[in-house]
């Protein structure tokens, strides 16, 4: 058993965050010197092989956060609601899958939500500076006060996580209960897991338990077993260990090798660069312009001869040779 | 009313570049309508919301010109009005693009004139072709125009999750924001020629104003539109079209 | 009784051979930390703990009640939250869907608040005191339990039963209610006595 | 449980069959899954659906549901044709050894003496050879014929691999692996632990389903040990301690008897309840009945309960039936013999079968009383909800009174879960609005029926007017008046009857446990099991020392366990015959030469030497029962006998409809589907989902968004066949009622080839009615039949039969 975390004290002096504003180590559209001490970095890591799919995470999610979710519909599965919304920060997904290998069927039950990546798209994306910020200890946390609602954030996710709110217009995801976190808790749904499936600690310890683990599967035949902490975003601070590692995406389209969409980085990187560039040019060529080539004036001779032509009389003349283009 | 219905007394067909409520009045200096009133509301529709667009636009392009979402008051403003100011563009823009398309279709002259690029530049119009009311940079921008805001107002939609987000896979709103943003600043460069040429050549502003050029203007930018207004002035009481004034 | 809630934790782990987890060791010192947060406040400081059971099934999961507002100093007390008990050996904190959710069904919207009466035929309920509602229970019982006691069998053995009214009790009641109902429900010679058991 | 939800993580083996663990008991479900991943342990899951328990599982395999006792007995079978028996413990726990007396036998099903009249046995012959000294006849070399292993062996010989397959279906090479990795449990140093639950209780056989496991459990080595046990998950958070304290209809607090009318006197109810050991030297623990019933009898009416009138003994109701359980009643009620019924935290127009009948019934009566915390479909069952409770109020003459209760965060006092730990609790916040406590009141309507009773007589007040009442506020006690007076305590001073100057318990003390029980009206105690939870030293069931030495998962510091605080029942049988561990690795308690000690409180006298007292000292054979003498209604073996609706006939007896002593009221055979009916051709079971909870999370926000809808579980293939869509609607129906629902169509369901007919199956979660926060739904109990266990009356819950079709939905009206 991963040792539990003590029951949280309900001192007023207990209340203190013991990360803030200090540690922000990346803000969305923001330069930040990060900080010089990096806080030892967190993980909450999903045993996807001992998760029983009971929901527990999903009512302590909404019951920690003090979100309402509508009352749905039965749509044939067991996953409810259907996807994450505003107010559904994590959600059991349910996959019935049969093992080529051994004909047998297996039920793989994922707990979907934010991975807190160590580069995330979502903070990259994010226009609104602020709104998105990654504390040194890895968590990845939405500040709605500068949330501008633009969605930026869910083409930024690899993982297709943040949601826009249709009340407040500001996006949603787990926080990895930061305020729980700040206060030396484990999140919400951690807590509550009653397989202890969901296990909260430093990243250094969930990866030492994920062997434990591993090896555990593997002597029950499960040779593919392992760790899913994917390099593409950098590593996550919500990891996964799967029966099947080989294949992620066979737990309701886990991403096998997530990174942030080339479409993105071209979006944030170069287009933001040239786009600037190009409009700047364009501004800067007109003023050349006109410094070089001067304005370009109508003339005396110019009114005389519309007149002329006004009242019928001919004006001169095009200059020979220079109206190849006209019909005398 | 479209030129199409236009004849010249003498019943021969109004060419294309002459629009309705285009006329010469002369006088000193002579006085050439060249759009109506409509036209100009249209227009300077069109461009307030462009520019309100660039600007709300760019600040959520950009972290470096955000400061411009106060404009709007404030980010969330600015996230729910810019596609809005959107569908305004997108309509206005119809609007001159029913009225000036025709105006704007190609003519042999514009080859000449694209040619002869460097004299456009250097202001040497008297090396150019006589041109209509339309000369092939402002061709280009209305096409340009016209392209640009199609595919703004397409990836516009595809990204506008408040009413869309349904639709569209996020890998396919991914490709709209890249498509957006290009198409964006392909069409703030659009826009600052545009201006440009306004700006540069001297009493264009009064069309877009008070809907009249000089006769000098006409003669030195668009003689052969002028040649044509002249052509059908014979008895304007006739004229179907509305005069500019 | 003792409510020093004991902030003893369960070090001891069990074939892993790792180290307690050192979740206090990240973040500075709490002086540092009085910077500004962007860190929400936890909503549990200044509450009121009490330690309970949770209500469902029999696992018996240990809980703690957090209220605004604290019932042994005489105060209303308002529930916020309802969390595992890190202490309790069973469930080590944790718990299941429905007892994740407990203060929902503490709050929920269909709690009963006051005594009703639906009188026959009649298609609604409506208040009645407590008063009137215990009264015209004591007195439906007396009156029926007069008309249909049987002291004796046919054989003339002291059988002292009433069958005519039954009491269904109920499977989440402490041992105590269930006890003085015990002893209400057995001293009126009601047989018809059964509880959730069966099902 | 015989075992704690703390000890399953010693276990090797788990086998959830007959329960869902995972679904249903998350929480305790963890230490299965830490004996996975700290001990290597396996986890078998048998069970009609693939469900969330098989998720987790090392190995599945498929069972029809009611099958089970086939399967149990081939497992039986197969451990002893493989000698796959812990032979020690067989022979010196079990009766293996004890000798059957002539005249018993098994043929075709029924055993001897069976009346068909009446569907009962004369039960007779069910019993040992007992020898000339008085004592059972046993024979240690197990030759003899007529030794409860030989007739064990005999009779489990039919239930072969092939013989499952046809009744389960099972495939054999699944039966075989799951037997192979149970035999292997057969060692001392290997045990299997089972979890069941209402999987294997909701059946016409359901106690013979448990008593099979059992059997295997004995056979194996598995009852005593650490890690091993027969594990009831319990349902109710404190359905234990309404057991324990017998609020039931033919029970006393600690499993005493309600008096028969067949015993008129005390004595002759003491008479049959002597419970002489059948070994030498036993300790037979229930001789002491009398103390337990005198304190009982003292707690109950306090001074009234006195020598001379038998303690009360006619303030008893004397029953003539077996038990009126809620079928019982509720058949009455549809009879018009019930007047007034109480509802106390329950909700029974959904939880018992056939809601037809059952809403029948309460239009029946003159008044319903409901307490609850929370809105029920049985307070409101006179209203009109369209199709899904389709009435018109004024035809209902039933009156109804609604009381508003507290729940758990608002009281005071302690439960008991599954594995007998009385655990107390605080509230934490305020009732809403009027809301009073249960016992305030069950107090405010015994005060005021006294109070009555004693002004205008009436038929036999005196066990009302007496009922002991001695509260601080007789008009609300507290728990913990409620608490110390179960525990019991001294009314007069004892003295040491050798040296009477000695005082060996001091009137007004409380008592220290039940060893100190008296049957001379000296001593009170409402329950003698719970007795030592409330001592002088305190409440011990709010002791909170979660310190557990040598990580045995005992925590005997924690709470108090019933009985005398021990945790695992029958732990002296985790040693051998000479007092050492079976497995020294798991040591529980040892003989150390003068008493037994170790991690647990021992289950047998401190001082009584291995060898000499057999570790199950509740029995008077000192022993556990492979073979259970007349002790159970439908037989001393479980038989495989199909559910009453069954898609087959029975495989090993034909003629046999059902469960052959299974009590069936006249009005509901026709309410049967025939065996093998076509009009009702799928296999229906109802389950419970993780999300919900019985009808109390309908009420719940949280619990209604996780589980919004109603739905029904089909395999792909039954989709396939009936044009079903996944999601869409459908319509299910038995020969009592039907329910309209989503279509959950899934791989995790697999028809089934039961001697060579395909069976589909049709899961019905329970959870839905017609008040609420969750959509509205119809409870599972529209199709379930009304019929229970032959030994407890549990409904027939998990196995029926329906039909289904693809649905527009039901048409709200």
């Amino acid at each position: 058993m991963f040792p539990p975390i003590p029951n949280p004290s309900v001192a007023s002096d207990a209340a203190t965050p013991r990360f803030g504003e200090k540690d922000v180590m990346r803000r969305s559209a923001s330069e930040v010197t990060p900080p010089a001490q990096r806080l030892t970095e967190v993980a909450k890591l999903i045993d996807v092989t001992k998760c029983i799919g009971c929901k527990a995470c999903q009512a302590a999610c909404l019951e920690w956060n003090n979100l309402t979710e509508e009352i749905g519909f039965n749509h044939g599965v067991y996953e409810n609601p259907m996807d994450l919304t505003p107010d559904t920060f994590t959600l059991m997904r349910f996959t019935e899958w049969v093992n080529p290998e051994t004909e047998n069927l297996e039920w793989l039950i994922r707990k979907d939500g934010c991975m807190h990546c160590e580069d995330p798209g979502c903070l990259k994306a994010c226009p609104a500076p602020g709104a998105i910020v990654q504390y040194s200890n890895g968590i990845v946390d939405f500040q709605h006060d500068n949330c501008i609602g633009c969605g930026y954030c869910i083409k930024g996710c690899p993982f297709n996580i943040p949601r826009i709110s249709k009340v407040d217009h500001t996006a949603y995801k787990c926080t990895l209960c930061s305020d729980r976190v700040a206060v030396g808790q484990g999140p919400a749904c951690q807590k509550a897991c009653p397989t202890q499936a969901i296990v909260f600690g430093t990243k250094e310890e969930m990866k030492g338990w994920a062997d434990f683990r591993i090896k555990d599967l593997k002597s029950r035949g499960f040779d593919k077993a392992g760790l899913y902490d994917p390099p593409g975003v950098g590593g996550t601070h919500v990891m996964y260990v799967l029966h099947h590692a080989d294949t992620p995406s066979i737990y309701a389209g886990l991403p096998d090798n997530p990174r942030i969409s080339p479409i993105v980085d071209a979006w944030k990187g170069m287009t933001k660069y040239v786009g600037l560039a190009v409009m700047g040019f364009a501004a800067a060529a007109g003023l050349l312009h006109y410094v070089v080539a001067g304005p370009n004036r109508v003339s005396e001779e110019d009114e005389e001869n519309a007149e002329r032509l006004a009242d019928g009389t001919p004006p001169p003349p095009p200059p020979t040779g220079q109206h190849e283009g006209r019909t005398p | 009313m479209t030129a199409d219905n236009l004849k010249t007394p003498d019943g021969n067909h109004v060419p294309d570049d002459v629009e309705p409520g285009d006329a010469v009045r002369p006088g000193h200096p002579v006085q050439v309508s060249r759009y109506t009133v409509g036209a100009r509301i249209n227009h300077w529709i069109t461009a307030t919301s462009l520019v309100l667009l660039a600007l709300s636009g760019m600040a959520l392009f950009t972290p470096k010109l955000f400061f411009l979402t106060a404009l709007f008051g404030g980010g969330q403003w600015t996230r729910a009005l810019h596609p809005w100011i959107g569908v305004v563009l997108f309509f206005s823009f119809a609007g001159l693009f029913l009225r000036f398309w025709k105006a704007n279709l190609p003519a042999r002259e514009d080859g000449t004139w694209l040619a002869r690029i460097s004299d456009v530049l250097r202001g040497r119009e008297e090396r150019l072709p006589e041109l209509g009311k339309y000369n092939a940079g402002q061709k280009f921008v209305f096409w340009g125009m016209s392209a640009l805001i199609i595919v703004l107002i397409a990836s516009g939609i595809v990204m506008w999750d408040q009413y869309f987000y349904a639709f569209t896979t996020i890998e396919q709103k991914r490709i709209a924001i890249l498509v957006h943003a290009i198409t964006a600043v392909v069409i703030i460069c659009v826009w600052i020629i545009h201006v440009y040429a306004a700006i540069w050549v001297k009493g264009t502003f009064g069309a877009m104003t008070r809907g009249k050029v000089t006769g000098g203007w006409a003669w030195r930018h668009h003689r052969k539109w002028l040649r044509e207004l002249v052509g059908t002035r014979k008895r304007p009481a006739s004229r179907p079209g509305t005069p500019a004034e | 009784m003792n409510m020093e809630l004991s902030r003893r934790t369960f070090l001891k782990t069990s074939g892993a051979g790792l180290a307690g987890t050192t979740l206090g060791a990240f973040g500075f010192s709490e002086a540092e930390a009085a910077v500004a947060a962007a860190v929400k406040p936890f909503h549990l400081v200044n509450t009121t703990e009490a330690r309970n059971t949770c209500t469902y099934c029999s696992v018996a999961c240990g809980i703690i009640i957090y209220s605004k507002g604290d019932l042994r100093k005489g105060e209303t007390a308002d529930i916020v939250h309802i969390e595992g008990d890190a202490d309790h050996p069973t469930n080590r904190g944790t718990l299941c869907p429905k007892g994740a959710a407990l203060r929902d069904i503490v709050k929920s919207q269909t709690r009963l608040t006051q005594p009703m009466l639906r009188k026959a035929g009649s298609d609604k309920f409506e208040a009645v005191s407590w008063d009137a509602a215990l009264d015209k229970i004591a007195r439906a019982m007396k009156d029926d339990r007069d008309a249909n006691f049987i002291a004796t069998n046919s054989d003339g053995v002291t059988v002292n039963r009433w069958l005519t009214t039954g009491f269904l009790a109920a499977s989440a009641t402490t041992n105590e209610t269930a006890f003085a109902t015990y002893k209400v429900v057995r001293s009126t010679g009601i047989l018809a006595f059964d509880n959730q058991a069966r099902v | 449980m015989t075992n704690a939800w703390t000890d399953i993580k010693n276990t090797d083996l788990v086998v959830i069959m007959g329960g869902n663990a995972a679904e249903a008991h998350p929480c305790g479900f963890k230490w299965v899954t830490e004996a996975k991943a700290n001990r290597g342990a396996k986890l078998i899951v048998v069970d009609p659906r693939y469900n969330r328990s098989a998720s987790v599982a090392d190995y599945y395999a498929p069972i029809r549901q009611g099958s089970d006792i086939a399967f149990l007995m081939g497992l039986i079978n197969h451990c002893i044709s493989n000698d796959k028996v812990q032979w020690e413990y067989v022979k010196a726990f079990t009766n293996a050894t004890f000798v059957v007396k002539e005249g018993y036998g098994y043929q075709d099903g029924l055993f001897t003496g069976y009346d068909e009249e009446k569907r009962d046995y004369n039960r007779d012959t069910w019993d040992y050879e007992i020898g000339p000294d008085g004592y059972a006849v046993v024979d240690e070399t197990l030759q003899n014929p007529r030794c409860v292993w030989n007739l064990l062996k005999q009779h489990v010989a039919i239930y072969t691999p092939e013989l499952v397959e046809r009744i389960c279906g099972t495939p054999k090479d699944k039966f075989l692996k799951v037997a192979e990795m149970v035999g292997e449990c057969s060692t001392p140093t290997k045990t299997m632990t089972s979890m069941y639950a209402l999987g294997w209780t909701q059946h016409s056989k359901g106690s013979q389903n448990i008593r099979g496991m059992a059997m295997l459990q004995l056979i194996l080595g598995n009852i005593g040990v650490r890690g091993g046990g027969m594990n009831a998950l319990r349902g109710h958070s404190n359905i234990q301690g309404l057991t324990d304290l017998g609020l039931m209809s033919n029970l006393i607090p600690g499993y005493l008897n309600i008096p028969t009318e067949k015993e008129a006197d005390f004595t002759t109810y003491m008479s049959t309840r002597a419970y002489k050991p059948l070994r030498p030297n036993q300790m037979s623990y229930w001789q002491n009945y009398r103390k337990f019933f005198v304190s009982f009898m003292k707690s109950m009416f306090g001074p009234a309960a006195t020598a001379e009138n038998d303690w009360g003994y006619q303030y008893l109701p004397k029953l003539d039936v077996a038990s009126y359980d809620v079928l019982r009643i509720f058949d009455m009620m549809k009879n018009g013999k019930v007047n007034l019924y109480f509802c106390q935290g329950f909700n029974p127009l959904q939880a018992f079968p056939n809601k037809a009948k059952l809403a029948e019934g309460l239009a029946k009566l003159k008044l319903l009383v409901v307490m609850d915390p929370l809105q029920t479909e049985t307070a409101r069952f006179w209203e009109d909800h369209g199709t899904f409770n389709k009435v018109n109020p004024a035809d209902i003459q039933t009156e109804v009174i609604q009381l508003p209760t507290t729940c758990f965060a608002e009281d005071e006092g302690s439960l008991v879960n599954s594995g007998r730990w009385l655990q107390w609790h605080w509230p934490g916040g305020s009732p809403p609005g009027e809301a009073k406590t249960d016992t305030w009141i069950m107090a405010q309507i015994h005060l005021r029926l006294k109070e009555l009773y004693k002004k205008e007589g009436g038929a036999f007040p005196d066990p009302i007017v007496n009922l002991n009442w001695t509260y601080k506020d007789p008009g609300d006690p507290t728990a913990e008046e409620l608490a110390r007076e179960m525990n019991g305590s001294v009314l007069a001073d004892v003295y040491d009857p050798v040296d009477p100057t000695k005082k060996v318990l001091e009137a007004g003390k409380q008592l220290s446990g039940f060893g100190q029980m008296r049957d001379d009206g000296t001593t009170a105690g409402g329950c003698w099991i719970f007795s030592g939870c409330f001592t002088e030293a305190g409440n011990m069931m709010a002791r909170r020392d979660n310190s557990d030495p040598g990580d045995a998962g005992m925590f005997l510091k924690w709470s108090f366990a019933w009985p005398a605080n021990r945790r695992i029942l029958y732990n002296r049988a985790s040693c051998d015959l000479e007092g050492k561990p079976w497995d020294p690795s798991r040591k529980l308690i040892e003989w150390d030469g003068a008493k037994w000690t170790g991690y647990d409180v021992p289950d047998i006298a401190p001082t009584a030497k291995p060898g000499e007292v057999g570790p199950f000292i509740m029995n008077p054979e000192g022993t556990s029962r492979l073979w259970v003498r007349k002790m159970m209604r439908d037989g001393p073996f479980p038989v495989h006998y199909e559910p009453f609706e069954s898609p087959v006939a029975n495989v090993i007896a034909p003629k046999v409809r059902g469960n052959p002593v299974a009590r069936v009221f006249a009005d509901d055979w026709k309410s049967f589907a025939d065996i093998g009916d076509p009009a009702f051709p799928y296999a229906g079971t109802t389950y419970r989902l993780t999300e919900h909870f019985h009808y109390w999370t309908k009420n719940n926000h949280v619990n209604s968004v996780l589980q919004p809808e109603q739905f029904v579980e089909i395999s792909e293939e039954l989709a396939k066949e009936k044009g079903i869509a996944l999601g869409g609607w459908v319509r299910v129906w038995s020969k009592r009622g039907e329910l309209y629902a989503k279509a959950v169509v899934t791989k995790r369901i697999k028809p089934m080839n039961i001697d060579g007919k395909l069976v589909h199956i049709v899961g019905v979660p329970i959870h839905w009615g017609f008040v609420g926060a969750a959509r509205k739904g119809f409870p599972a109990n529209t199709l379930t039949p009304f019929v229970g266990d032959a030994n407890i009356e549990t409904p027939e819950f998990k196995a029926f039969m329906v039909n289904i079709e693809p649905s527009t939905g039901p048409v709200v009206a």
